[in-house]
């Protein structure tokens, strides 16, 4: 809009919609209002606990500024394939709730996004809160970004949650952002690690599969980093976040 | 070795030049009481904006205003057939063979940039004139467009006519002759291809201005963002026909320049003139956008380089040949900065024997190019530094001590080179040695050498530059091309009750001219730091000046208070004589007092004079009463600021990310007024020196289309991404002003791109890395790896 | 921006490409945002409000339900004019690009077509072509495409603009071959490819 | 265009004005009320000089609508110092440097108090973390870290004397 860009008839802020707003425990999920600021999410400790990779990316989007202002709800709704949260959301296995015309939907986190600014959200729709399993202890996680030095947005961005059970996998959920024209699942990782024991080695092998499902011709190839780079940074980063997330379950199980 | 800042109250008279005091100007800017361009409101405003090209290259076949003047708050729009006035924006220096084209403020029948104007709004409000822009509906017809200066002189599709081939000019400097033979007798040779990318300023308040004309007494004040408010009065009077002496061009606070405020748009002429058209305040505020568009830009060279050795590793010959990107349309200076402020600075710190350097100049359809900090000085810096790093690894030696083997010697100065101009002091081996022991060099070897081992891979990378301020004289100047004086003039006048007000020429934007001019005031009157005032960027209030830029306010500004407080002290000296009854031989002047010699109780203090020449009761002879003098400095020379920077990297091959692991600088800027304000200079030019190493480039597409076009586009450095630095310094005062001094606004720029690039090349010398351009992204840094086969 | 790309489709003949490819109606649709595309006999004066308001709610059937006499009439030609308006979809952005596409080859087994649009302060060039090539297993479609935009999208859209067009792209060629698929498909039967072939 | 009337109180001064819907905060703070202080510097939320505090955090005022901040508390540069007294971070700024031309400046102040906030002793790593969103382009940063740690100490030494 300030770039004259768009030229809308009518803007409606819901900024004021308190329903919209806020964190809450309700037994195995956390209910986190579409309005919740990044800076709220980042400084909820218990998020940091039980969700740790989407309270990590929160952490890492933008600046204190935007932080303060920007919500959880504008982000996931507005489907920035280069923002932090939407591979973070994949990996939490976030539920996104909606409401329309015909009441609620619930749709999962692996299923919204389409593509670039593309959701599964309707014209008609609002998203209203999204739903965060609670981690049970073993649940560890992870996100490494590589920012792009003048928009701070991820060049590649990935986000991993490990269930480890004595050091070994026993579920894993590994979502990217940056790479891709939306964020993305990478299941071939997940499979790799999958019921490995938390080695170098395992890692490096899990890593090393990042790219394997990911169409070429919709890689994101730009001024900031080709789609090559990108290829190639999301196998550092991959490995990044999961040692991150083994070192985090190393001391969760020694805590 | 940070500088300790000190309150100004604490500090002796007899210490206050060269005290690291705080700055008088902070303030305002601390509290946001300053005043910046688009703080002014004025009864009755409108806002201007402007119409640009769309295309980087195209001829317009129709401009259709029709909806935009119908639009509601609109006073007017103006398209090129509007303009009654010459509108054409004149080049400052001109060479032999330049050839110099139209730039019209308004373009009419062809745009050759994206950005290049074509109509302007003005409307009562600022969000309505941006509306009524987007109104306005222009036919164009587009044409190839060239960015690349090298591309553009071979066979791109010309930009004017009066320029075929799209050459602006060609210029050689040196001996080609002796040159060839020195290559043809050496030993060894080393060579680079390299460019020298196109930068944006990107100060981080916008060009704008607001206009003020009075219809009664046809005086036309412009308050705009400026560095030389003189410069702007003379070629606006020129640009929009009207009188010099009834134009007023006033520089509030300017948030930064780095060059881009010495040059004279169209836009600021433009509000002027709408300001006149409609009879009342017009103001223009650049988005920043337009800033990326329409400010000029720097650097944009493509250079081959060679160095030739002999068997001691001595250097015998330097042949560059550089294309020089100038833009769409000659800007102010354009013509002098990749010739007589370039060419004549590829000697660095070396004896060299023979060097001949041709540029020529090419348009091409990107804004036009001109003084960036540093201007022309860091493109030979980065050349002669890279090509110094390769001459010693061919020659197989150390490039520190390949560096000291050629340096210059200190017993040489005066040293004149072998293109054009004679270095006034130096002494190169000190600022090496003191970094070499910053750095801990030998030890940093020993470190280096183990982490290869294991695999990490350390860079270090000197910089011995060296740059050329307060350009002078004046004759010099004009024998160049320049088409204006570059003396300083100033004026110290003393109040009735002992103050002072001086006034000069420059014009600063955030170097804290006032407290620097202050305590040169105040120690050549005696008097104390807070009686002094200073005046600057209003032609208004100081008659003549040239402005600041080249790092010359220092050296000629300053210089010139020096003189006018002399010429002050000399008559107050008169007075004193005369009402102490003493011969003025017999009169000393020391601290303020002027004491009849063996006599030390018969004293008078400047500030009494000051009272005594107003009340004008008991002058000498014929003695005009009060107690001011102007002056107008031009300087003898040039002066010659060098050092020593150097950055240690550690790069990880396999992502191309790079880690600061040290910044070391050592200047040597001559005497320094306020070492706290030279720190800061320090600082600020090393962190654009390492944006352009790193980040930053304006990079466009084939048809000329800006890509980096916003700050989430091109990067300007955050704190992140800059290293602590560390800094120290040598004096060696130049000879040629009374003060000493040197200059060190653009030392860092100039020092720190090769100091980097330097550092990278090094680290990854087990792969076969010999040359990366600027800048050296993650993805430049991995690719120059992976295309050496990525192993060493 | 340049892209290309090959896509294969099996079971079905260069014609039958030929001819769904040639179908002004099937090409709209699968271009993503089109809001119509109609012939027009003049490139430079084209009432874009007159033709939005003049279309009709529904398209006529493509392939493979399609009367085939109904889709060689209104074939794309050689020369000829297209006026399209392109409603893109960035996030809360939604630009309308007016766009003329002009059909500049089409010698079967090669058609080329370029285009320029313009919204607000922003326009862009476009040229595109395909080349059909009979395989063993049936038609490969090789498609290049360049895209180049000016103006303010171009300036401040830079982050977003080379996928976004690399979007329209994909999508527009992968719409394609979906749509070629259904015709390959309707092939089991065979009716399609005998009616063409009678048509030809 | 529609226009609406909001209440903003800025430094504790209640203001009421009418702003139009698409007015930024920063304008409507800086061309109607007069506080020229929050400087605008790009149109891409990246420079932070409009840096003001809403609510006490700080935000990008070019990326605020003013009807947004309808009824919200402002905190501008203007109201950092006190009864004539320089907050800590102004004298920060003031003793080590930390600025040349001044137009981040406010910004730059209004991040650096809400980290300060917050984390009362930050290291190097955090204040340049922290700045992220502002950038500068005289300084070179490192007496802005330096005045941010200045003011660290200072506020440290005044809660040890018990001021407030």
């Amino acid at each position: 809009m300030k770039n004259g860009l768009a030229k809308p008839d009518v803007v409606v802020d819901i900024g004021h919609i308190e329903s919209m707003r806020g964190i809450e425990k309700n037994g195995d999920a956390t209910s986190i209002g579409a309005l919740t600021t990044y800076a709220e999410i980042d400084d909820d400790e218990e998020l940091w606990a039980d969700a740790t990779v989407l309270a990590e990316a929160a952490s890492e989007i933008g600046d204190t500024q935007v932080r303060n202002r920007g919500t959880i709800g504008g982000n996931l709704a507005h489907s920035d394939p280069a923002s932090d949260l939407p591979g973070a959301a994949i990996a939490s296995d976030l539920t996104l709730v909606v409401e329309g015309p015909d009441g609620e939907r619930r749709i999962d986190a692996d299923e919204f996004f389409v593509a670039m600014y593309m959701t599964d959200l309707a014209e008609d729709e609002l998203l209203t809160r999204i739903e965060v399993p609670r981690g049970d202890g073993a649940t560890s996680g992870a996100y490494v970004k590589k920012p792009s030095p003048s928009s701070g947005y991820a060049l590649v961005g990935v986000a991993a949650q490990l269930q480890v059970d004595d050091g070994t996998v026993t579920a894993a959920r590994i979502g990217a952002n940056g790479v891709m024209d939306h964020a993305v699942r990478l299941e071939p990782v997940e499979d790799a690690i999958e019921g490995e024991r938390l080695s170098d080695d395992a890692i490096s092998a899990a890593a090393e599969r990042a790219a394997d499902d990911l169409e070429e011709a919709m890689m994101m190839d730009d001024l900031q980093a080709s789609a090559e780079f990108r290829s190639h940074l999301l196998e550092t980063y991959t490995k990044r976040a999961l040692e991150r997330a083994a070192e985090r379950a190393d001391a969760t199980v020694t805590a | 070795m940070s500088v300790e800042s000190v309150d100004p109250d604490e500090v002796d008279a007899a210490d206050i030049l060269g005290s690291a005091i705080e700055r008088r100007e902070d303030p305002a800017l601390l509290t946001g009481d300053a005043e910046y361009t688009d703080d002014i409101q004025l009864p009755q405003m409108a806002h201007m904006a402007i119409k640009r090209s769309q295309h980087a290259h195209a001829a317009i076949d129709d401009i259709d205003t029709a909806a935009a003047e119908e639009m509601d708050e609109v006073v007017a729009v103006f398209t090129a057939e509007d303009i009654d006035v010459p509108g054409n924006l004149p080049v400052g220096w001109l060479l032999d063979t330049l050839e110099q084209v139209d730039h019209p403020i308004l373009a009419q029948d062809r745009v050759r940039y994206q950005g290049d104007a074509i109509a302007v709004v003005v409307a009562e409000e600022r969000y309505a004139a941006h509306d009524a822009v987007d109104a306005i509906n222009v036919d164009y017809e587009r044409l190839e467009a060239v960015t690349s200066p090298r591309a553009a002189l071979n066979g791109a599709a010309d930009l004017h006519d009066d320029a075929p081939g799209n050459t602006a000019f060609e210029w050689e400097i040196g001996d080609e002759t002796k040159t060839d033979q020195a290559f043809a007798d050496a030993s060894h040779t080393a060579s680079v291809d390299l460019e020298n990318q196109l930068l944006i300023p990107n100060a981080m308040e916008p060009r704008g201005a607001v206009a003020d004309y009075n219809p009664s007494t046809e005086e036309l004040e412009v308050a705009m963002t400026t560095q030389n408010p003189h410069l702007h009065r003379l070629l606006m009077s020129g640009v929009i026909d009207h009188p010099e002496h009834k134009l007023q061009i006033r520089a509030p606070d300017v948030g930064g320049g780095f060059g881009s405020k010495i040059h004279h748009y169209a836009d600021e002429a433009l509000a002027a003139w709408a300001a006149k058209q409609l009879e009342r305040p017009v103001k223009w505020i650049a988005t920043r956008s337009e800033t990326y568009l329409t400010d000029a830009q720097g650097r944009g060279h493509e250079t081959h380089g060679e160095i030739a050795m002999d068997d001691e590793g001595d250097i015998v010959g330097l042949k560059i040949e550089t294309d020089a990107n100038l833009g769409a349309y000659l800007s102010t200076f354009a013509p002098a900065v990749p010739t007589y402020l370039y060419g004549t600075l590829l000697s660095g710190q070396y004896d060299i024997p023979a060097i001949h350097c041709e540029v020529t100049g090419a348009f091409t359809n990107v804004p036009p190019v001109d003084a960036y900090r540093g201007a022309g000085r860091p493109e030979a810096s980065y050349v002669v530094e890279r090509l110094i790093d390769l001459a010693a690894r061919e020659v197989e030696m150390d490039p520190a001590e390949f560096r000291r083997q050629n340096f210059v010697p200190d017993d040489a100065f005066p040293y004149e080179t072998q293109v054009a101009v004679v270095y006034d002091s130096g002494d190169y081996e000190k600022t090496l040695d003191r970094a070499l022991e910053m750095l801990e060099y030998e030890d940093f070897r020993e470190r280096q050498a183990e982490a290869r081992e294991n695999g990490r891979y350390l860079g270090l990378g000197f910089s011995a530059y060296i740059e050329a301020c307060g350009l002078a004289p004046s004759e010099l100047a004009g024998q160049l091309g320049a088409q204006a004086g570059l003396w300083e003039s100033s004026l110290v006048r003393f109040h009735p009750s002992g103050t002072v007000t001086a006034f000069c020429g420059t014009s600063g934007h955030g170097q804290g001219h006032d407290t620097t001019y202050a305590q040169i005031v105040a120690n050549e009157l005696g008097i104390d730091y807070d009686d002094v005032d200073v005046v600057e960027g209003d032609t208004d209030e100081i008659p003549h000046g040239m402005g600041t830029y080249g790092s010359r306010s220092a050296a000629v500004g300053g210089s010139s208070l020096v003189t006018s407080a002399r010429k002050v002290v000399e008559k107050a000296k008169s007075i004193a004589a005369h009402q102490l009854e003493a011969d003025e031989d017999d009169i000393e002047f020391e601290a303020g007092e002027f004491r009849v010699a063996g006599a030390p109780d018969r004293s008078m203090h400047i500030q009494e004079i000051a009272q005594q020449a107003y009340l004008a009761h008991d002058m000498p002879g014929e003695m005009e009463p009060g107690l001011e003098a102007t002056s107008f400095y031009d300087p003898d020379n040039f002066v010659f600021p060098f050092g020593m920077h150097a950055a240690v990297v550690e790069v990880d091959p396999d992502t191309g990310e790079l880690e600061f692991e040290r910044y070391v600088a050592v200047d040597d800027v001559g005497n320094q007024i306020n070492p706290k304000i030279v720190e800061g200079q320090i600082h600020g030019g090393v962190a654009q020196g390492i944006g352009q190493a790193r980040y930053e480039g304006a990079e466009y597409d084939d048809n000329g289309q800006l890509l980096t076009g916003s700050m989430q586009d091109y990067a300007v450095p955050k704190a992140e991404h800059i290293p602590e630095m560390e800094t120290d310094s040598t004096v060696t005062p130049s000879p040629h002003n009374p003060l000493g001094v040197k200059g060190v606004g653009e030392a860092g720029t100039i020092a720190a791109p090769q100091a980097v690039v330097n550092a990278v090349v090094d680290a990854l010398e087990p792969f076969g890395v010999d040359h990366i351009d600027m800048p050296l992204k993650d993805e430049k840094i991995w690719r120059a790896v992976h295309e050496n086969g990525g192993e060493e | 921006m340049e892209f290309d790309g090959t896509f294969t489709i099996e079971d079905v003949s260069t014609e039958e490409v030929w001819l769904a490819l040639s179908d002004p109606v099937l090409i709209k649709q699968c271009l993503p945002g089109c809001q119509f595309m109609t012939r027009v006999e003049d490139p430079d004066a084209v009432d874009f409000e007159a033709l939005r308001e003049s279309e009709p709610d529904d398209d006529p059937a493509t392939l493979p339900e399609a009367d085939l006499e109904d889709i060689s009439d209104r074939a794309f030609e050689e020369g000829a004019h297209y006026a399209a308006l392109l409603q893109l979809s960035v996030g809360s952005v939604k630009p309308s690009f007016r766009t003329v596409v002009t059909i500049d080859e089409r010698d079967f087994p090669v058609m080329n077509a370029s285009g320029e649009g313009s919204a607000s302060d922003s326009s862009f060039e476009m040229a595109s072509g395909m080349t059909l090539v009979e395989t063993d297993e049936g038609v490969d479609i090789e498609w290049h495409a360049e895209a180049d935009v000016f103006g303010t999208i171009a300036q401040m859209g830079q982050r977003v603009i080379s996928p976004v067009a690399n979007r329209v792209v994909n999508r527009f060629f992968s719409n394609v071959e979906d749509r070629l698929t259904e015709v390959a498909d309707d092939n089991d039967g065979g009716g399609l490819r005998d009616r063409i072939q009678d048509l030809l | 265009m529609a226009a609406h009337d909001i209440t903003l109180t800025v430094n504790g001064t209640e203001h009421e004005l009418t702003v139009q819907s698409r007015e930024l905060l920063v304008h409507a703070l800086r061309d109607q009320l007069e506080y020229t202080g929050p400087n605008v510097g790009c149109e891409s939320t990246t420079c932070g000089a409009c840096t003001v505090h809403i609510d006490g955090k700080a935000a990008k005022s070019c990326t605020v609508l003013a009807v947004q901040a309808d009824e919200q508390e402002i905190t501008t540069v203007e109201g950092l110092a006190e009864d004539g007294e320089f907050h800590p971070i102004q004298e920060g700024f003031q003793e080590e440097h930390g600025l040349q031309c001044g137009y981040c400046t406010p910004g730059m102040m209004m991040t650096a108090t809400q980290l300060l906030a917050e984390n009362p002793d930050p290291d190097e790593d955090e204040i340049r973390e922290a700045l992220e969103g502002n950038l500068c382009r005289c300084t070179g940063y490192q007496n802005i870290v330096n005045a941010v740690e200045n003011a660290a100490e200072q506020m440290d030494a005044a809660a040890a004397r018990g001021d407030d």
